[in-house]
């Protein structure tokens, strides 16, 4: 494992808060194996997982290698290659806490971050048993009706590490994010961001307009390191597809603890350290 | 001569009915027929002179949104988006979906991926299309174990939207919001009434005698296996193949 | 006036609540005679104008022309030129009604209109005389915690029609606004919104990933005209400078009656129609 | 012979000092002293080999934020800047700012632009530096008539920034916010202790023997008037200009 992609996962510690991008959004696959390296050698890592606003096969091989205490998901999918198994067993187990959310909740909670505020209001939720699975999201009347209102409200998700995968970013830390602006919404409510990058250019991003409007600016990335084809199995927007065999493969293998077992074993097995 | 109209061609045929009037309709990644049918009621708005826009979720060709995945829910709210597609593990007699699982809560025996935007888009798309092929007890129960999002909401609970149908491989029902139920306004060809009544788990209601859900033909017909088939095998590439297939091999029997 | 910007201003009517950008993110300065044409032929606009987050000469110029009952802004300025006379004068005078506010809070009030919610909290404001003179932003105790812990609430700004120009628009009305992300803010916070650009291609804007990070897409914009230099005497991001001795040449006009009337004879006098 | 320390050097200089340690800085279009002031400060901290951020709001060029005029807020939301600069129509006794005019409210006899981001910023950015060149008692009142912002915030107000410092054309004070009132530390050379009880419209605190400021000097005066002069010049061209200007005078006198 590359020392680059090492020194990236060194930022996260047992028990912290992580936030992980929806699988077609960018997600640092190539992290990986070096963070699984990193926490298992420091023993029941404890992570809390958030997923922005869905998680799949990255948070799926975490929670596998029993490196996750709670997880909060709107879902939990492989896509095509159906449900997410280790995440399936560790629920109907019990092993991992689960926070049940729905999509703009997870959003909303980044924004109330974001914005430095303890909630944002959100509508829908009342009635929903979602909502009912979730004591930290309370009802209350809105304030400024005049007449009884009820509306829910989601508190602010800080988080203390962001992590995903982008197609470029210059030396200076700055990378593009284009339309994927769940990535900046992560930054901006984390403390810690860990990107990796297809390709890191020696020109700065922010030097044209055209090119600057999708760009997450350094201030908000701690560290950057290049992962070539860093996405795989899944796939990068405007660079490359995702690869559905892999994911039928993961999901057939993943549904037994020996299959899992298996699959890790060649997976963390892979690339030379 | 042509082959007979196909199952999955009657139905986003229907989809196409259901979404007449409608000027923006999101589509879920996993939803060909949905956004076939979207795709149909697109291309029939266009020879009316109208516009359909579609926003398939998870494409990145088929997206025309620019600030990432919050953007589908904000443009919801702004009471932009007039048509939504939900399926759901379970259908219960008054609406309610659960996206979550069976065999308990939270450790739930049989969990599926989850609630996904539903909990919020029920609420305020105000046509929310229940579509799901397998129409069996299974799936349309008398009560979801798990609630993820309600059929309806009680007076002086903001809502401005949620469910008008539901579609499945046999029939479709109407949703009648004041009532909280289903009314049977069709069934597709070949299929009973008893037939319906003993793979639903739910009651609902029903005329005396159900019509028949009409079979695109002539140009509706055209347009389906022509332009849709075409337009829908950029998103769905598997599923405009095997459709072709059966075209196929309907039109050798 | 051309009849495209005619086309474009008959979207509003007289009472309409109107969006009007920052001088340095794209003032649609060219709509400004035909607005005053068409409004002051209806008698009486009563406009109610919310300047995101700071106003200028646009808001200044209507504030003039008699068509504005009402104004929210976090400031009124015309830079190195000063203050803006009008604004000045009327709210001396007290003919229009005055909502002072600070930038986060117009920010923070299209935010609760972006995302269907009747308002959004925000820190800040209290004990200040701007939250005192707001009898539409709450006050509160922050039902998530344990300790009392008052916190202000900004009303959503539903707007009627947002009016920005921007370097480039397709001919499907898709628009670039680049890092000007407060347009999309706006857009997403208006029924209508009406657009003017410097030039309209052929080629979609979201033909490529790195040009559409930086689009509000068609689905937002009501309508587009073609306007060549139309942020003048402003300038435009990436294309051109302001013309600061044009605002100091309004802002010495316009600190009278007379001056200002002389002013707007001179402008709306300008092209033929 | 060099010219000697000219009043805007030194006012350039003391804000460098007063930036020692901040990693983000904010300023305002219209300032080009705390613009300059920031520069130094980012140069001084590159030759010790650390980093200093500067955003100039309202720049293209020299502004790296992506996400439209909100960010500034955003980002002080989430504590990413260390420092912001406030200028105030009226500073009181109590660090109070008023930015938005006098004789009245609605109808200010004399109406400024407005509170900007004032009533925001005053709160969640832990160092703010008042600046204003002029010192004067229309200024620095015993109780600003409009408070734009109040200098502190009771108990139980949450609130994680605020005035640190308030640096005038004639002197120094630094903002006790314990006591909610200011203590003067430093005259600027040829300012006496009298001449500034007389301007100032407070009552502040001070020690027997004020310090006069300190000035620039050696390198610090040569980064100030080599590499700072020549980059401020990119954003306030007037002032880089004028600031060449006097240089030259002054270099011949």
């Amino acid at each position: 494992m590359s020392e680059a992609l090492m020194r990236l996962v060194r930022h996260v510690r047992p028990g912290m808060r992580v936030l992980l991008p929806v699988d077609y959004a960018g997600v640092a696959m190539a992290l990986t194996r070096p963070l699984i390296a990193h926490l298992s050698a420091q023993g029941g890592a404890g992570l809390h997982l958030i997923c922005v606003p869905t998680g799949g096969l990255q948070a799926d091989l975490l929670i596998g290698a029993g490196l996750v205490a709670s997880i909060e998901t709107s879902a939990m999918s492989l896509g095509e290659a159906g449900g997410a198994p280790q995440f399936n067993q560790a629920v109907k187990e019990g092993r991992i806490a689960l926070r049940d959310a729905t999509c703009p909740a997870i959003h909303a909670g980044l924004m109330a971050a974001q914005k430095g505020v303890p909630f944002l209001p959100m509508r829908g939720l009342i009635g929903s048993d979602v909502l009912r699975h979730r004591p930290d999201w309370k009802v209350i009347d809105n304030p400024l009706s005049d007449t009884p209102d009820p509306i829910a409200l989601i508190p602010a998700i800080q988080a203390d590490v962001a992590i995903f995968h982008v197609p470029l970013a210059d030396r200076d830390g700055n990378v593009r994010i284009g339309r994927r602006r769940e990535l900046a919404a992560m930054a901006y409510a984390a403390k810690t961001t860990l990107v990796t990058a297809e390709k890191i250019t020696e020109t700065s991003l922010l030097s044209d307009e055209v090119s600057a409007a999708g760009v997450l600016p350094a201030l908000y990335v701690t560290e950057v390191a290049e992962a070539r084809e860093g996405a795989r199995p899944y796939g990068l927007w405007g660079q490359y597809s995702g690869d559905t065999q892999e994911l039928i493969r993961y999901a057939k293998m993943a549904r037994s603890p020996q299959g899992f077992a298996d699959y890790l074993a060649g997976y963390m097995g892979g690339a030379a350290v | 001569m042509s082959a007979a109209v196909l199952p999955r061609e009657l139905l986003i045929s229907t989809i196409a009915t259901l979404l007449e009037g409608v000027g923006h309709v999101a589509v879920g990644a996993s939803s060909p027929a949905p956004a076939a049918g979207a795709m149909l009621a697109r291309a029939l708005a266009e020879e009316a002179g109208a516009r359909l826009r579609l926003s398939i979720l998870g494409s990145v060709e088929h997206n025309f949104f620019t600030n990432g995945s919050a953007e589908l829910f904000d443009c919801a709210a702004q009471g932009r988006i007039d048509a939504f597609f939900l399926g759901g593990g379970q259908i219960d007699g008054r609406g309610n979906v659960n996206l979550v699982g069976l065999g308990g809560y939270p450790q739930s025996q049989l969990r599926w991926p989850g609630s996904f935007g539903s909990a919020y888009l029920y609420y305020v798309v105000p046509r929310v299309i229940l579509f799901r092929e397998e129409h069996s007890p299974r799936v349309l129960v008398g009560e979801a174990e798990f609630i993820s999002a309600p059929g309806t909401s009680p007076e002086g609970v903001h809502r401005s939207g949620g469910p008008v149908a539901l579609l499945t491989g046999k029939c479709l029902f109407h949703f009648d919001k004041a009532r909280a139920g289903f009314t049977l306004v069709s069934l597709h060809p070949g299929v009973s009434l008893e037939e319906v009544k003993d793979l639903t788990g739910f009651a609902f209601q029903h005329a005396a005698n159900v019509p028949q859900t009409p079979l695109p033909e002539g140009a509706r017909l055209q347009l389906l296996r022509g332009r849709v088939r075409a337009e829908v095998a950029g998103s769905y590439p598997a599923f405009a193949t095997s459709w072709g297939a059966e075209l196929k091999s309907e039109a050798k029997a």
